[in-house]
């Protein structure tokens, strides 16, 4: 096998070192009823040619070359060239954690400006070296805002993503942490009053997303004015990153559960993506996570270690912070090199080629179908009401190589005929127009059908 | 002070400070595009919630960022600079075909919610790698969803937990042995499960007496790691199958090492019922500095209706989509379908290899393990002397006796040019040499592994201090944790 | 011993051997699918031709490919890590976007002799390549063809014979500033032009006085770097024209220093006949230890109807094609077109700079230079007070004094983590320091450099000793040359 | 700019300390008539994506996605994927030439591997460090053999790659060097009963290419014979290194110019490529381009160096044996890992495939149309000759996404209608089918029309 540095010369030797006659002889400890005496029936050893081919060929069955609206939760931005060529590099990619300081300070440095990053851009005092993802960030910052206050219920915004909500569910159900739902106004943003009438003196937190699944920014003062004056914590999901380039973030919140995917991460399909957990310096020893801190060595020279172990699971077992051991260290790094090339100017100037480009979407949309929420502030996505099924119109956008807004039925029964558009700085103006032709289209068709039956029954 | 080793050489390396000591305002590594829709004004679009300032972000130019992060990757060591013997990591070879293959366009840019139609690619890469990986355990259902091993055993211990609830009782507790890894017991409490150690016996294995007597109707599952930690085939593996499931119990395999199991033994024939993979450990995805890592777990039928939704299944029509109609599933560990691009990786190492290449990978790490043990045994005590399987764990009592303990000698191996072994565990070895060489190293290069720890072990005897005072060829040296952890700087701030 | 400096540290390093000590039958990297053909035997196909034995050839896994190639990388400076001095060479950033896209499919694997209909894509970069340096270079025509700088001269000079003979008398010599790079006499000799020194003044310019005296009717050519091998602009590149015109010459220029003239200057409006182009200059494309480079030639009118055959045109039916039938040309001077991978790569650039961009590129580079030379006039002895462009050139004069020569100088920078500068040439300056930022190093990067160069200078007065034993901090220092070019060992053989 | 890594506030602190008010004065050494003060009239600066936007749509006019039997000196073998993994690593990509050797050995120990496995292949003793390809390789060499014999000139064979000819003769004209060309037999290779003719005293070398232009294997024995009885040197072209791992190669040769594109080159639209040149070692010093040699540093530690400089231009001007300088080292590096991987046994193996495709091939081409030569051993090349014009056939091959064989009339006016076909380990079986299915519906046609014409005529 040819990623197998032995010659047949070799295992001989060894075997004689060992003092063993064949290579059986190493499973003997192995109880010979269980020992497969067959090959796998998995597919036969193939070329690196022909391993190739394989994913080339799926590719081409994977709407490779279709132009997409869809975001909900995956954003499609542009990655620059440079985060693959820096994080191809072996001593990135096929190092491990970095327990061994002296020979990891390539990536504890990097980790450590990582988390230098996400607290200038959250606003918060303290950021973890990652998380699996947005949707396991914020269950733990939940359980977190649970240890924290000692209390055990959660509110939950219904505007949270549809996903986030099920994994919460998940992690919560067995912890005996009651959730409840707290449902979206007239204008798409958390339903404050009803949040004031739930909210209770067990309410650990209030969890909410921003801008939420709308793609509407929330209002954090009102939600966090409440949370706070009933002591619970405020804890925020941030879902689309590029937004922080030109949305105020939620300052006030106690703990922030990001998905850092839009910096620089491919969508992949759902992932390998990168989930950030950030609060309060009081709050770190109850942090999730691996940290890294600055610190010296002997000769005083500045250095970088993994601290604040006792948290985790290694050092605290049952009594651990958490369970997460391996994290998504390489795709923070993605992270990382792409809030460094855009930085304090690119990463704003960025963010505002996504409203221009989502408002101008937004107002044409507008003009053939209803746009819901429009008197909120939005991000890069908008509600798109159409009277067709919008599966039906999809499918018709699909003639076009072009993939239109995720229908909201299946989370949303209530918003019916509604669907979730995202628009980024590589939505082209034409695929934008084409996509409302095609709507307007369908609208149109509608309208004169309803017409005749009007027509009929006059 | 120069160690005797033909493996490494001090060189000249590049300094490099932080990227926000470099930021100056004006300079840009970005450019965007001509706007081709019409200017917009934040301020009337968000009101106040516009953000005005994005604080201490670095401004800095292209190359400067290059030579940053190549300046800082120099300075890390990696699996493609040399053996990585970290035991229970798996630290093996991660081929370059597996990263060109996730970066296909259609694989690495589908998105998750594109109509499934024109998601055939992605879904038969993920029914394919299940298939698979249901072969090599010899389960029946598997979910590629949880994105680590920790996360998978949250979810394996779910579907005990509601398997148990599905039967009236959703018990109170999980045995553990002391030997066991620590995300073990702390999934175990993530599932509010009581945590009860279970002892190893003389052989390092699971005490027998002790499961018997421990187990009873409270005990929702056993979670057994073999190979263990020691390295060390269960090999009552059946009898404590029996043990538990006479009582009701499940049996949980922590499957982080099945690097010695993987075409020569299948899990699902000796009793588990319930068991993670480690595709960054057994299947070749990169550790990437500390992740992203992905987490399978496998089940029998009896557990299949509480798999997390969705599931891949192959429609009426013949194409394949995703189940969510799942009345019994324990929900959703995470957003989307796992780690999708780490199942790509997986997957193109199952095909480079075939059965025939991962019978022979699995014979090599055992022998590969052997064969260090047999190199140092007598040199370093061995706690344990049960066969190893994949690893080996020493211990540092003979060195102890000159006051030099594991992490002095792990930390002096890095100026023989190696990265150390694994030092935290297993528990129930004091001051533990965990060795796993993996099938990924040549006999050249665990002759001078070898070489090294026999070099130093003299060196106890002659010079402990300058093993006391390793490293001294790094950058830096014995970087002082204490104060980090006294008084943490997470951050980098102006002024630092 | 240590230098005092912030830039560079001393770390471990893997050492690694040979690739063929390493190899041990049986071992293999790779793989080839099954054939999908009748087998055939060789023996009976290729008679007494068939190869039976491949020799020494090596035998070794992939990841030792892995490891012994990375392992050799960390042995290297590189751009990438540092500052690279290197006067002459314009040892500028290599843009990674320019490796992206020369690796996009249908470029990437176009074949040379696919019909040109489905070539449009290739022969469109080549069009707007050209156009491109024709503009910058202010010249009437190109051709892409040579394969480096050298290459181009070569190419150029045939081109001036082929004029020369085409009026009936091909002349018989070359005028060379004493200044020129070794490339630009060798080349004359080539083509079979006899070479004629012509020296400088006391500026470091071309010495009117003699040019006038040595132009005649034998004379083809001069061949001169503008700026000059100090750096220094010709000021009177136009009455240097019209000498040469006068008589009938033509103007060459070694285009190697565009670097400080793009966008700021035009040779074909100086009075240049033809220059050469070094794309992986001035272009950006890598040097990649020693090339590829590639080496365009930009004619005027007078010279077009000589270019190599062939070149893109456009033809009736608006697509691109290749014309071959040039009946003057001076023919092929390389297979297919010439390092078409180099043409993407400086395309690439010129698209990311734009006109903005090329003009504060060179803008740059020359502060670059000045800025150097003003931290460092004084310290070092500047043989030219000459206003500098892109670079300066030092000499060792002041610190010969104490033994300490160039090399003594450049071999210490790299204890100070930097590649040394240009020590080969210009000949006219004895013991040259060859000095050339360009516009990619940051001025923290070049007060580093300057503070080097300070502390060395300081060294050479209070212990010049460790100057001359420089480098220090290197894996090998000092390798013995002589002994090298005495027995040259060239190969690796059995039992070395 | 984004790769400028200067602010404003350092150009203003700089041009202070340099003592200047403005960039301009930078310029001042320029007569003020030269400056231009205006923009150049190229394309606007342009954002990464739009680069690489505008590279893949010139993809997508180039060819992409065509199966190809061409070949003619450019062959499309597999690359396998560590090649471009290891020399993208900046410490390779980003290095200039090994002159210092303290921080360069990385490169010297490559290069030396590189000139050993050139040696082993190709039974020669020393090997260079590249040039800049085979056709000025091939020149090159043959200077080199005018240089060690004293003689000017050059016999060449016609089964030289047209291209390696034109250009021999752009090097050759103005040194005096004559010329002649030694025309093929019947079988396709060089005649050698012409070559024992036309050879004289004054010949310095005959330089042939084997396998030749039409894929076959010329009788270097034989050759050679004739070329040291008159006291000649044989130089011998490589243009498909891939047949080194199955043809013998010409050990009788003095010097051999290789083109090693085969060994893991992209075809990329004909370069960069690499050339090599290797010979014996009491040539070696008038052999061109660089060379790497073993020595010793102070403390007996083995390294490598740059060697025989006084070979090259930069000490020995215009005295030097060549005016090379650039080469292609990052190339030469491609094709070192490609020899590593494949080795001794890979090589072999793969040279197997290219011969059994290419058997097949040719087999089924001469049951329609008419292969030529076919009784000498070839490699990977076969000459097909048809009755319809191969530029025909040819258009038809592109409507099935193929590219056929390269049409010799252009180079070999004599044979007419035939083209020059290609197979390599890539070449699928089922395409070889389908081209020959056209390939014989063509001949049906011509043949049909032919009897029809018969028939009227009748
Ligand atoms: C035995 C064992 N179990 C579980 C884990 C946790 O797996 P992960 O790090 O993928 O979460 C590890 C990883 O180190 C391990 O070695
Ligand atoms: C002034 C000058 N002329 C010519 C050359 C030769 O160019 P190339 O190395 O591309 O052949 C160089 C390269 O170093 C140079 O500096």
């Amino acid at each position: 096998m040819r990623y197998l540095p032995k010659s047949p010369a070799d295992r001989e030797t060894m075997l004689k070192a060992i003092g063993l006659r064949s290579v059986d002889d190493l499973f003997a400890p192995i109880p010979p009823e269980y020992r497969l005496t067959r090959d796998l029936k998995i597919p036969r050893q193939m070329a690196e040619s022909e391993i190739v081919d394989f994913f080339r060929q799926r590719s081409r069955e994977n709407g490779d070359g279709y132009t997409s609206f869809l975001g909900a939760g995956a954003y499609f931005h542009y990655r620059p060239v440079i985060i693959d060529s820096l994080i191809s590099r072996g001593e990135f990619l096929t190092a491990y954690t970095p327990y061994q300081a002296e020979i990891s300070q390539g990536t504890l440095q990097s980790i450590f400006e990582f988390q230098t990053m996400i607290c200038e851009l959250t606003g918060m005092e303290v950021a973890n070296a990652s998380m699996y993802d947005g949707s396991t960030a914020a269950a733990e910052a939940v359980m977190m805002a649970v240890r924290l206050t000692g209390r055990r219920s959660v509110m939950v915004a219904r505007t949270l993503h549809p996903e986030y909500r099920e994994v919460l569910a998940t992690y919560a159900t067995h912890q005996g942490m009651p959730l409840s739902i707290a449902n979206y106004a007239q204008d798409g943003r958390l339903n404050v009053q009803e949040l004031e009438k739930s909210i209770t003196p067990e309410t650990a937190c209030v969890l909410v997303q921003s801008p939420n699944f709308f793609g509407i920014v929330e209002d954090i003062d009102a939600i966090a004015q409440i949370a706070h004056q009933n002591g619970a914590m405020l804890v925020v999901s941030i879902a689309e990153a590029v937004s922080l380039g030109i949305i105020e973030p939620p300052r006030q919140a106690d703990v922030i559960a990001m998905e850092a995917q839009s910096f620089g991460v491919p969508l992949g399909f759902g992932g390998p993506y990168c989930g950030v957990i950030a609060t309060r310096e009081k709050n770190v020893r109850q942090m999730p996570g691996r940290l890294v801190g600055q610190t010296a060595d002997k000769q005083g020279n500045r250095g970088f270690v993994l601290t604040l172990a006792t948290r985790e699971q290694h050092i605290r077992r049952e009594k651990a912070t958490s369970n997460i051991c391996t994290n998504q260290a390489l795709v923070a790094l993605m992270v990382n090199i792409f809030m460094t090339i855009y930085g304090r100017v690119g990463l704003k100037e960025l963010a505002k080629q996504n409203l221009a480009k989502t408002a101008y979407a937004a107002t044409h949309f507008a003009r053939h179908g209803k746009v819901l929420f429009g008197g909120s502030p939005r991000f890069n996505e908008f509600v798109v009401e159409t009277s067709e099924d919008p599966y039906a119109i999809n499918s018709r956008l699909l003639g076009h190589k072009m993939i239109g807004g995720l229908p909201l039925k299946k989370f949303y029964p209530e918003l019916g005929n509604s669907s979730l558009w995202c628009c980024t700085e590589l939505t082209t103006r034409s695929a934008i127009d084409t996509a409302v032709g095609l709507v307007a289209e369908s609208e149109r068709s509608v309208r004169s059908a309803k017409e005749e039956v009007e027509e009929v029954t006059r | 002070m120069k160690p005797k080793t033909r493996k490494a050489t001090r060189h000249v390396n590049q300094n490099e400070g932080l990227i926000f000591e470099k930021s100056s305002p004006g300079k840009a590594a970005w450019k965007l595009p001509p706007l081709d829709v019409p200017e917009v004004d934040p301020a009337r679009l968000l009101g106040n919630a516009e953000r005005r300032d994005l604080g201490n972000m670095p401004e800095v130019s292209e190359i400067e960022i290059i030579r940053h992060f190549t300046r800082l990757s120099t300075w890390n060591y990696a699996i493609d600079l040399g053996m990585y013997p970290l035991g229970s990591c798996t630290m093996k070879y991660n081929p370059r075909v597996n990263e060109a293959v996730a970066r296909v366009e259609g694989i690495a840019n589908g998105h998750p919610y594109q109509p499934e139609k024109i998601s055939q690619g992605a879904l038969q890469i993920m029914k394919t790698l299940s298939e698979c990986l249901i072969e090599i355990t010899g389960m029946d259902a598997i979910t590629l969803q949880p994105a680590a091993g920790a996360h998978g055993e949250m979810t394996g211990l779910l579907m005990v937990r509601a398997y148990h609830q599905s039967k009236g009782n959703p018990r109170k507790k999980v045995l553990i042995p002391d030997s066991a890894h620590g995300t073990n017991p702390a999934t175990a409490a993530m599932v509010n499960y009581a945590v009860e150690n279970l002892k190893s016996d003389a052989r390092g294995m699971v005490d027998l007496a002790s499961l018997k007597q421990q187990m009873n109707e409270d005990v929702a599952a056993l979670m057994l790691t073999n190979p263990n930690t020691l390295g060390v085939f269960e090999q009552q593996i059946h009898e404590i199958a029996d043990i538990l499931h006479a009582k009701g119990g499940l049996l949980y395999m922590d499957g982080a090492n099945m690097n010695a199991l993987v075409g020569k033994v299948r899990p699902g024939d000796f009793g588990v019922d319930v068991m993670h993979l480690n595709l960054h450990k057994t299947f070749s995805t990169p550790h990437g500095g500390g992740g992203p890592g992905s987490g399978p777990v496998a089940v029998n039928r009896a557990l299949e209706p509480f798999l997390p939704a969705p599931v891949v299944v192959s429609k009426p029509d013949g194409t394949l989509g995703f189940e969510y109609n799942r009345p019994h599933t324990v929900g959703r560990v995470r957003s989307f379908y796992g780690n999708f691009g780490m199942f790509v990786r997986a997957l193109a190492y199952i095909q480079a290899n075939g059965p025939d290449g991962l019978r022979e990978t699995t014979e090599d790490a055992v022998l590969n393990a052997n064969y260090i043990r047999k190199g140092l045994e007598g040199i370093y005590d061995l706690p344990y002397s049960t066969p190893s399987m994949h690893e080996v764990v020493f211990s540092d009592k003979l060195q102890a006796k000159k006051g030099v303990r594991t992490m002095d000698i792990a930390k002096r191996l890095i100026d023989y040019g190696f990265h150390p072994y694994t030092t935290a565990f297993p528990l129930i070895v004091p001051g533990a040499l965990m060795i796993e060489p993996t099938e990924s190293e040549s006999k050249e290069e665990m002759d001078l592994f070898i070489e090294a720890m026999k070099s130093i072990a003299e060196e106890v005897e002659e010079d402990p201090q300058t093993v006391l005072d390793a490293p001294h060829s790094t950058r830096v040296s014995r970087l002082d944790e204490t104060a980090a952890a006294r008084k943490p700087v997470l951050r980098w701030k102006p002024g630092n």
